[in-house]
């Protein structure tokens, strides 16, 4: 009963950070039917900048980094992209009102990741002080790619079934480098390679690090002005789609936090690691991960998977989601 | 200078789709193409240019195609209606219009 | 495939109007439209693409709405001539197109 | 004679403030026809940044002010907002060659307030550690509004009478939940709101506040160019818009001034906070207040309003307005 | 309203040489004229919206303009080409197009 | 031998810095077809950013300079721009399957100066708190417009005679006041004017000095893109272009350096001073050299000329020029 009471204490206390709220705010603003409008290329500059600064910061510190404990969250990483599309694929999927590729695309989208998700948790658990390894964050596309890749495949086979013709071969490598050269991938992976092999310290000190949490919190407002706007577009969608959304990404981070414990039990894996791999599988993909699916199951309505995504899944993962998981570990850790 | 009668595509579509319809453009011959970015409202909802497009791809482009040969003007609005319009959403429409530098707008005869 | 004619409305304004314009466009029973941002010069002096827009709703857009009855075009462009162009700045004109799938551009009966 | 001398250094020494330098600097730019331009983007994002920082600031601040103090305040700044346009309804709109619609959007325009004036004002004041109450930058809506109220009212009224037909109803509600959805004032108010009810401590100081005066000079500069560029719409207008737009800011900041000296003797309103509401008296609206006007008084040339503001109100508030209330401050309260 | 024929002249080239095109186009009489940005290929290559145009105004425009005067029209488009697209990338056509206000489209006679 | 090993070590040390490498990133994005792409608006805002930073700097520290010594360097600079565009004349533009026109706009272009490459070098120098008079960014100017006009001179000249016409009358001063118009340099001398004449120290200590390196990082990102996109126009000129842009950057840093380093034991012309001199005759216009070029010029090609400066000229300038010439410094001068 204490244990509960300080548990919700804790998560309470979350609720406070600023980029919470201004995805809340984001949301306030939408539903006031605020003219406030953030550029898009504002907004495409935010992203760069995140995603620059958790790759320079990754790779900077990978240099003394111990890459071997990767191994064992990378390999859970690419199972968790895996289980979470095909559980997806075998449960909303297959509901009434759900059409089958509608389905897996949302699945796949769930599967797939947020670097904005990722980079609240990162911002909170260094506001907390909370240690973490650093290729923690390069775990991202270990979980991504894999998940895209299943979904796209799942639905071949389900088309081609259909069809009754012979199912067409998944381009697995282009997906794959697709993936790679999409802008939120390319921009962290380039920051890794720079944070790696050339001395980015001072204008990562000046300029990327110190500015951080405000490109994240006008990050913030426009994906909770963007989670609003959308809601109207699950309306012509199966309330499974809010169902699933809401609860997923919960099931997701919470399945990810065990298999996460059992690393940190198993080779040490850090709790702040853990919270990480967690938000990382709780989030879904709101920028790199549409356009793909878009393009590989032309046939899948993207209201429904981008309105799951965007409208419920994303705050939820960021709301509800990255407290918990922060809430949870100092439960069970002691952070 | 001496006018001539040509055909201009007007495409409208997702701008995701962008590069397999310049491909489809070039394949049928055209010289050239012009594309400006649209917001707009059709079956599909609203699209709309200023605000930040969250989403990679989702916004309009308007493809404009002039050529010389009014076959190869209806086999690239019907292919492009064919070949997408089922799952993207978007619309096309030819023009009749009057043009200067005949040889500009001749058909490529594809290698 | 098929082509049928059809009329495209085109309507350049300010951009402050564009919501008043377009639920005017709904109104009449066309389908959709599609919006581009633009710059120009006319009776009431240069408007600017590109420089900041200092003052939010007064550059310029180019609405085009197209559909199949000529009846709705002369409508839609009469109306919004009558109604907004003693004060707003504009014009708009209309042309003659060739469309591939007609029920795109039926005019809904409006309930 | 000593007092003035004294009161003239003080003066001088405000004019090399980089704000006024940057507004200076944007229009010799444009009167030297440079084709530098400053995006659209970044310009929306750069009001975006004050405006949430003064937000912010604010609400962080009033969690602890005193808000009994603000209601004088409050009743003070409706007045001026409503005095002003009445009285610009009786001088300027009935000036010859003044058309009258033009004339009381033009007084509207006036009446209400501009963010970036009321930011420079800011600006100097921390520069020079005067101390001014938290809340007082939240009065700008209760000048706002109203002015554009009674403008919008007024043309009304005159027009129906024009007409010779019963005025319409004019839409008061309407006007005040535009106003309060344009960009400017949401973004006022969910900075306060974010600022009362959360924590963005640490985002404000590593990004709102040190890059407050860096956008505040990009700004300027932008306003500069556009001061200068709309210069020549003012040659189709009466040379009395000229007239007005060079008195009328200094007239109404001084008439604030004496208000707020009213609100000092009777309630212990702060110098600081006196010299802010002088400013957003003198302040006309660049931002919000022209398409209000624009939508509601069609009839209104904007050639006039936007001219006589943008061109000459706003540079006269700024580059003498903002100075002179600091120097007469000092001069009576002695900062 | 009364509808009357018009001609639209529209040209697509290089932003460098807007201000020029524009100075052309009012010497000819036109009352206005409407510009939008746009990117495209042609002979000279693909030019690109969205990506930084790192180097200034080599991105394209599409400017239009319309006319009472079909002798006008003429004489813009081929002018245009003449003193333009030796040099510059561009090309010019002609729509007809039916107007509502005659009068704002009428040529101005030159002082 | 040993001196030779410690110059190289000293070169190698300058290549880790993260302005080359950005560029590089940029290049090896571009390379792999990332769909990252800089928004315009942010593009064009970070060359705004740096210009008015290097002018600010330089307006605020030359109030107390000693602007004789400036003559000889700006004597120098002058002769540089054009010597260069000569050299290029009767060296480039008379190479076989080299257009001469589209060679004498080359050279006129690797004549005048690019601010970026200007910006790396100074970024360098003050990481390694390298010396350098207040006034040597104002050379910028003194090489730019000669060599740009020079270029368009002979042009003319070469037009005038192929057609057996009389040549145009070149409107000198039409070409300075463009060239003073540009972007570029107009947002260069409001900074330096405003440096000059205002207080800027406080909007500089917060925003535009520490904010620099930082953006300095997007532009080279960008950069980086650009040349490897426009490589591709490179094929469909004559290959002398390549060769032009990999050896006249160097050719015309060393020349510059050792004039400066006459001027050095002439007048105390300073290390860094003769090292930025050697950047900027080293360096090629890109960004308000190619349209003044293309109006003035309109019969050249300007897939020559814009691909040999933007695709080698200036990744080798950066990349080659800018660590070669701190190296020569370090090895001449002791640093
Ligand atoms: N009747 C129409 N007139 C003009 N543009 C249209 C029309 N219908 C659709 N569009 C444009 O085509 C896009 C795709 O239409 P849809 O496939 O119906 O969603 C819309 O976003 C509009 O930009
Ligand atoms: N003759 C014309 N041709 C093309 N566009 C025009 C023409 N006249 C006006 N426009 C466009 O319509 C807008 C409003 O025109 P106006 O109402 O005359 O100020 C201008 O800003 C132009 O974009
Ligand atoms: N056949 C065409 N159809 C539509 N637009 C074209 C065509 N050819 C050229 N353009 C446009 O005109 C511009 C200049 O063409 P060019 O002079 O051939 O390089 C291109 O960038 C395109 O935007
Ligand atoms: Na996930
Ligand atoms: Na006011
Ligand atoms: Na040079």
């Amino acid at each position: 009963m204490e244990l509960a009471l300080e548990f919700f204490s804790r998560l309470l206390t979350q609720f406070q950070s600023p980029a919470l709220a201004f995805l809340m705010g984001g949301m306030l603003l939408a539903a006031c039917g605020s003219k406030l409008t953030i550029p898009d290329s504002i907004y495409r500059f935010c992203v760069f900048m995140l995603l620059m600064r958790i790759g320079l910061e990754g790779g900077m510190a990978i240099r003394e980094a111990d890459l071997s404990a990767m191994i064992l969250p990378a390999v859970i990483s690419i199972f968790l992209g895996c289980a979470i599309v095909i559980v997806g694929r075998l449960t909303l999927a297959r509901l009434p009102g759900v059409n089958t590729e509608d389905g897996i695309a949302t699945a796949g989208l769930f599967g797939a990741v947020s670097a904005s998700t990722l980079a609240v948790a990162m911002a909170l658990l260094e506001e907390q002080d909370v240690f973490y390894e650093a290729w923690v964050p390069a775990l991202y596309p270990f979980m991504d790619i894999p998940a895209l890749i299943i979904a796209i495949l799942l639905a071949n086979i389900y088309l081609a079934k259909q069809k009754g013709s012979k199912r067409e071969k998944v381009q697995v490598k282009s997906i794959i480098t697709d993936s790679l050269r999409s802008a939120a991938l390319s921009a962290l992976l380039l920051g890794l390679l720079l944070g790696l092999l050339t001395h980015p310290e001072r204008v990562f000190e000046s300029f990327y690090d110190p500015l951080f949490r405000g490109f994240l919190s006008v990050l913030m407002l426009t994906m909770g002005m963007e989670a609003w706007t959308r809601l109207s577009e699950m309306k012509r969608v199966a309330h499974w789609y809010i169902v699933y959304g809401a609860i997923a990404p919960l099931m997701h981070g919470l399945l990810a936090f065990g298999l996460g414990y059992i690393a940190h039990e198993l080779t040490g894996f850090s709790p702040g690691g853990v919270i990480l791999l967690a938000v990382i599988a709780g989030s879904s993909s709101d920028i790199s991960g549409p356009p793909t699916l878009r393009a590989a199951i032309p046939s899948a309505n993207p209201s429904a998977y981008i309105g799951s995504s965007t409208s419920v899944g994303t705050p939820v993962a960021i709301v509800i989601g990255v407290p918990l998981y922060i809430a949870l570990a100092d439960a069970v850790f002691g952070l | 200078m001496d006018h001539f009668k040509a055909t201009k595509v007007v495409i409208i579509t997702e701008q995701m789709i962008l590069d397999q319809v310049a491909h489809l453009i070039e394949n049928a011959g055209a010289r050239g193409y012009t594309v400006t970015p649209a917001g707009g409202k059709g079956s599909r909802g609203v699209r709309s240019t200023g605000r930040a497009a969250v989403i990679d791809g989702f916004s309009n482009v308007k493809i404009e195609v002039i050529t010389g040969s009014k076959e190869a003007a209806n086999r690239i609005a019907d292919e492009v209606t064919e070949r997408f319009f089922d799952h993207y959403s978007g619309i096309t429409y030819l023009e009749e219009v009057e043009i200067l530098r005949q040889d500009k707008f001749a058909l490529l005869i594809q290698s």
